[in-house]
């Protein structure tokens, strides 16, 4: 089984690897890029907690192959914050918007994706952006509270 | 397993004729790898489709139709603002499928080609009159997309063969479509029931409808039943309660564990209703 | 930061700091069990039966083995015999031995170079099968005729004459029930039911296990209790607990499903088999819910008079829980006492059963028993509050248990707050919204005992004057920021010179995990001890540079200070200056506490729920919810309230949608999320809170623990909001849509 | 002698009595006597009991006191999730 050179730029930095065909970008950024901050909760697209952005689009890392990043810009948790913390990032811990945390960062991830095509969501389009991250721990109220706190900070300080 | 990245269909259907094993097709993978992460499929050969030219784009027809290629995700059909005026019902359906993150993946052939009777682009598709065309080894042919599942997981595409385009006719005037499905949740499930209307008017009375029943049969229904219901009618509460009992009466439905055949059976009528009076209202401009 | 109120006077308790592990898990550096990964490591995978019951005839792993990288199989074989009771119980479920006694049932686990390897192989891996008759569902497994799955389950309690499938048997009550009966206006009797539910946490479970051929061995997993991983693992492998030393990660969700084991034996077994390399084991989603611990099913009588003013005369339930192919696992023990644990009834007869049946080894979910109880019995008493038109409110507070009420399982309450959360409730403006048409709304109140137990805590003091807290407690919801908050305000420092470090079982006394909602209690009831501690220690050390009398010196603001005017004139020595000189006054200062916690206080909680029923489909829209439960203390208020959304939106989810489906041939039917429907984010509105505070006496800061409470209204709340809304009443959950139309358009027939 | 309340399936392994009277200072000797005096709670008392002694429980403390007039409960060891 020979495997695929793959050349992507990942959080800005260009990386390359070799991927197993059959092998997941989730796998590789966990397995072959230390990246593991993008989760695994299901592995079937349904719970959202392996979120990153692909070329500008939101998708779930567990249902795209390593292979198909080649030439692909990938976005992950680790590169949200810069100097500072995303604004994001602040709320959910100031609003207490995880308990567990296995889910932020596909959440935070994600909520970034609709700040950044919606800076002025309704809390319905809150929710229905992000119907596709399980959260188990907190009935998701307080990341709606989160997500629309920095959605107001944001378009304040734009 | 041998992952190729043709850059022809004509190539892509070389490959797939030539392929001994399992074989799958890869467009926005959000079927095909929740199957090899379970194991229910390991395929021998996959081949990539999205390495070929122009099979991430939207094009107007000359004659106003809408040729879609076959890896345009449903994110972006959603934002594609003529398409989703001209065909409201078949963009909602697409966008109904998994999460705004399958949507940034999930493409109109996929849903189609992964042969599920509850599939939500595709009762949508089948009551706009929509082919697909279909490149085989020994060239192309253009099908109606009804024609494509055989029943749940199957397709009638021949060996070797691949659907390489998805072509929407003419919306023309006064026409208007509508796509609904029932799920138990808001979002994330597969459909119950769905069931898409599409229908023109001349005045207030239809003069041509299509109605597409899904989840109801191995296969989405094309009822003509249902469509001769509200044909040469203005959608009044008689044709709309025909139009239910007929919807019903055509849903030959199984009980699973996502719903009992009573429900659906009850549920078609409901949506068959319910969609219609959107396609109606949509048609004479009314709402969008 | 202010307090939201200020009548206690604490400085910190019920501010909202930020949680000192907030900066790792929104920046993705927290490490997860699948996080970790060491030189060397293997990956495992486990083959499953396919059946529901079937006797292993043979497995056959040489296929698996010719594989180049494939370094090691196990199977039953490669465990001790020998294990008896509920150690045997543990091994039986990780690794199958002559039967698999449920779809799912781990066969044989194999290690290999890489994830995908390792999956091959398991596919490879031979296991020849005879199916056996099956059973899964509760009443089903009791019924006569139905397989005995396996032979002697029965213990001491079950009396002659019952199914062999019964494993466990339980009587108790008060008064004439009878005679209650006979007293009441009506008296109502109906059978309710609860499917299965999975806790559903996002984290699948994992580990990295190391073991050589010494059989000692270390292991990283996500886990509630590290102790009793250790424990469990060290008993089904026969190793000695002491040689496994096991670091928890952490935790991304366990609501009790990770107070267990369920495969991290075989890690070590793997290691040990592979020359000692690392192997790491990480389950799917689909592992996750077809051989992790859900919750029982529940099939439950009951039986209520009530006079019609309101006035309850005498209750009875009679339950049949399963809890997977395992005795003892289902919370009959636990339901029966919550059935009536919000009422003062003066007859009450509980009894219940508890069977097995070919289902996964159940495990704690969020408190455990109660759910399903205050289904049957709250559902009840809305529905004869509905026929004699009494407000549910009303009649919940007019039998509610109170301060100085014998309960219905034999404790006197002390000091509880039932009845402020009923109040709280009727006052809420969610009580008095109007509702439209196809709305209905119910109210159902719960109950959790809460939990102390083994409890080890160590505390620190820096040179810095800065406090390092250990427990053994791991943090799931924000429990190291209660902590904290606690040892803060107790040693007068700000929260941000306390670090509470959640620590491997080498490190601190033994811990029972984080369940019973008891971390926050007894975690920080053991670290206010610890705090005090080493304020004696520090008071000491101050009085001997002082050289005054180590009763003359007391602590407060951070400091020793002279006690009254007998003792000296001393400028206060702070903690910073005690540290800083502690190596030359006596060595470093630490104080530890190690109990097993007595003092809890009994958790009350009391819902309001609106929904819209839409009557051509069935389906449910929740419009409004509220929570209003007594947390005694609200420590880290924002916690609380995440406790409380986080247990509503699960019970709604349990009310609603979710649910174990099986086929006839016993197999689980929606091992996967798009099937088992837990709430999304758009199915939920905002989820109101109340937070009642009614100190609990046994605990320094009146802390009552609030993890579990919240899960227990919803079930019925929700079903009676449905009745409300639609005049149909669903005594089956989980309310799912098929349902409820059904049960509509049967009331419309 | 502090009076045992035994629950009603724990009644056939004490000759059918509710209450049981035994002599003891504390719920470890409240334990032992009464598996003394009825062997067949032993299993029960094996598997674990919590207490609850004049209306408070006491989850796991054999050293916990019980008076000469004590009401004392026997309750299923109670856990959670």
């Amino acid at each position: 089984m020979s495997k695929i050179h793959v050349s992507t730029i990942v959080n800005g930095d260009p990386v390359e690897f070799l991927a197993n065909p059959r092998e997941t970008l989730l796998d590789a950024l966990r397995n072959q890029l230390d990246l593991t901050g993008t989760k695994e909760g299901c592995g079937t697209g349904d719970c959202g907690a392996c979120s990153v952005v692909v070329d500008g689009t939101l998708v779930c890392s567990c249902l795209m192959l390593a292979a198909e990043a080649n030439g692909k810009k990938v976005e992950t948790i680790e590169g949200m914050a810069g100097e500072e913390l995303h604004p994001l990032q602040r709320k959910f811990i100031e609003h207490a918007a995880l308990q567990c945390g296995y889910c932020t960062p596909g959440i935070l991830v994600a909520a970034k994706a609709l700040l950044e095509r919606n800076p002025d969501p309704t809390d319905t389009e809150v929710r229905y952006w992000l119907a596709g991250n399980l959260c188990r721990c907190t009935g998701y109220d307080k990341i709606i509270r989160a997500v629309q706190d920095a959605a107001a900070e944001m378009r304040g300080a734009a | 397993m041998r992952y190729h990245t043709p850059t022809s269909f004509a190539d892509a259907a070389v490959i797939a004729a030539a392929a001994t094993g399992t074989l799958r097709f890869l467009a926005g993978g959000t079927d095909v790898l929740v199957q090899m992460r379970a194991g229910v499929v390991q395929p021998d050969d996959l081949i990539d489709l999205k390495h070929i030219p122009g099979v991430d784009e939207i094009e107007q027809t000359p004659d106003g139709g809408w040729k879609i290629g076959i890896a345009v995700p449903g994110i972006v059909l959603g934002a594609h603002d003529a398409l989703v005026r001209d065909w409201p019902g078949v963009v909602e359906g697409m966008n109904l499928v998994g999460s705004t993150q399958v949507q940034g993946r999930a493409t109109l052939a996929g849903n189609l080609c992964n042969g599920s009777p509850a599939a939500d682009s595709v009762p949508g598709l089948i009551a706009a009159g929509a082919t697909v065309t279909v490149t085989g080894p020994n060239g192309s042919r253009e099908v109606p997309v009804e024609q494509v599942p055989a029943g749940p997981g199957r397709t009638n595409l021949a060996k070797g063969e691949v659907v390489s385009r998805i072509t929407l006719p003419p919306r023309g005037k006064n026409g208007g479509d509508c796509y609904l499905r029932f799920i138990p949740r808001t979002e994330m499930d597969i459909a119950v029931v769905g069931c898409a209307v599409s229908l023109r008017l001349d005045g207030d009375r239809i003069v041509e409808a299509r109605v597409a029943l899904g989840a109801v049969a191995p296969t989405v229904i094309l009822s003509d039943a249902a469509a001769k219901a509200i044909i040469g009618t203005t959608l009044d509460d008689a044709a709309l309660a025909a139009l239910t009992k007929a919807a019903q009466a055509e849903a030959k439905p199984i009980s699973d564990k996502r719903g009992t055949k009573e429900f659906r059976i009850e549920v078609a009528g409901v949506l068959a209703r319910r969609a219609a009076k959107i396609a109606y209202d949509r048609a004479k401009g009314l709402t969008k | 930061m202010a307090r939201d109120d200020v009548k206690t006077g604490y400085k910190l308790i019920g501010t909202r700091p930020n949680r000192p592990d907030g900066l790792d898990k929104v920046t993705g550096r927290a490490r997860y069990g699948a996080d970790f990964s060491l030189p060397g490591m293997l990956h495992a995978a486990v083959v499953r039966s396919p059946h529901a019951h079937a006797r292993i005839v043979k497995i056959d792993a040489s296929k698996a083995l010719a594989l180049d990288g494939v370094k090691a199989v196990v199977t039953r074989a490669d465990l001790p015999t020998g294990l008896t009771g509920e150690d045997l119980n543990l091994q039986d479920n990780t690794l199958a031995g002559e039967r698999a006694l449920y779809d799912g049932h781990a066969v044989a686990a194999v290690a290999a170079t890489s994830a995908l390897l390792a999956q091959d192989a398991a596919r490879l891996i031979e296991v020849t099968y005879e199916v056996l008759p099956h059973v899964t569902d509760v009443d089903a497994a009791m019924a006569p005729g139905a397989p005995v799955i396996r032979e002697g389950v029965a213990d001491f309690s079950v009396p002659e004459g019952m199914h062999g499938n019964v494993a466990r048997y339980m009587e108790f009550g008060h008064g004439d029930v009878e005679a209650g009966f006979a007293a009441a206006d009506i008296v109502r009797e109906h059978t309710y039911k609860t499917e299965a539910t999975h806790q559903g946490y996002i984290e699948p479970h994992a580990c990295v296990g190391q073991m050589g051929e010494d059989g000692r061995g270390e292991m990283w997993v996500c886990t509630q209790g590290h102790w009793y991983i250790r424990r469990m693992s060290a008993a089904v492998l026969g190793i000695d607990a002491a040689n496994l030393r096991v670091t928890p990660s952490e935790i991304g969700g366990g609501f009790g499903g990770k107070t267990t084991i369920f495969m991290e034996p075989l890690s070590l077994a793997l290691s040990r088999k592979a020359g000692g390399r690392p192997v790491k084991l990480v389950m799917s989603r689909s592992e996750v819910l077809r051989a992790t611990g859900p919750t029982a099913s529940a099939s439950m009588d009951v039986k209520l008079g009530m006079k019609s003013d309101g006035t309850i005369t005498a209750g009875q339930v009679y339950f049949r829980m399963q809890g997977g192919a395992f005795p003892g696992m289902s919370p009959i023990g636990e339901a029966l006492p919550c059935a009536f644990a919000c009422y003062d009834i003066p007859a009450l007869k509980h009894e219940a059963v508890e069977v097995i049946a070919n289902r996964p080894k159940a495990a704690a979910y969020r408190a455990p028993g109660s759910p399903m109880a205050a289904f049957a019995v709250e559902s009840l008493v809305d529905e004869m509050c509905r026929e004699l038109k009494l407000d549910p409110i009303a009649v919940r507070l007019k039998n509610g248990a109170t301060n100085g009420s014998k309960s219905s399982y034999g404790p006197v309450y002390n000091v509880i707050g039932l009845k402020e959360t009923l109040e709280a409730a009727k006052d809420h403006l969610n009580y008095t919204v109007p509702l439209g048409p196809n709305q209905g709304r119910g109210v159902a109140s719960g109950f959790w005992f809460n939990h102390g137990g083994e409890t080890s805590v160590t505390l620190a003091v820096g040179e810095d004057g800065t406090a390092t807290v250990m427990i053994g407690t791991p943090d799931i919801g924000g429990s190291r920021a209660s902590i904290g908050l606690m040892v803060a305000e107790t040693l007068g420092i700000p929260y941000e010179n306390v670090r509470v470090n959640v620590v491997e079982t080498g490190a601190l006394g033994v811990n029972e995990p984080t369940h019973g909602s008891r971390a926050t209690f007894a975690s920080g009831k053991a670290a206010v001890e610890a705090a005090r501690h080493a304020m004696t220690e520090m008071c000491r050390r101050a009085a001997a540079d002082w050289g005054i009398d180590p009763e003359a010196v007391e602590w407060k603001d951070g400091a020793a200070h002279p006690a009254g005017p007998n003792a000296g004139k001393f400028p206060p020595m702070t903690i910073g200056e005690i540290g800083s000189k502690m190596g030359s006054t006596g060595g470093p200062i630490s104080g530890h506490h190690e109990v097993t916690a007595e003092g809890v206080g009994a958790s009350f909680g009391t819902h309001v729920v609106d929904v819209e029923v839409d009557p051509e489909t069935g389906r449910t829209t929740i419009l409004r919810y509220l929570v209003v439960q007594d947390a005694g203390t609200a420590i880290h208020p924002a916690y609380v309230e995440g406790q409380y959304q986080g247990g509503a939106a699960q019970g709604i989810g349990w009310a609603l949608n979710e649910e174990y489906v099986y086929g006839a041939d016993g197999r689980l039917q929606n091992p996967i999320f798009l099937d088992y429907r837990v709430p999304v984010a758009s199915d939920l509105p905002m989820i109101d809170t109340v937070i009642i505070e009614v100190p609990n006496p046994g605990h320094p800061y009146g802390v009552r623990g609030v993890g579990e409470t919240g899960i227990t209204p919803p079930l019925p709340a929700v079903a009676s909001a449905i009745a409300g809304a639609t005049g149909a009443r669903i005594r089956s959950l989980p309310c799912s849509p098929p349902k409820v139309l059904a049960a509509i358009m049967a009331a419309r027939a | 002698m502090a009076k045992v309340h035994l629950w009603a399936s724990l009644r056939r392994f004490a000759d059918g009595q509710e209450v049981v009277e035994v002599d003891a200072a504390t719920v470890g000797q409240m334990m032992d006597a009464l598996e003394r005096a009825h062997p067949g709670l032993g299993p029960a008392i094996k598997a674990g009991l919590s207490v609850a002694v004049d209306g408070e429980v006491i989850a796991n403390n054999r050293a916990a006191p019980v008076g000469p007039q004590s009401e004392v409960y026997l309750l299923q060891r109670l856990k959670g999730g």
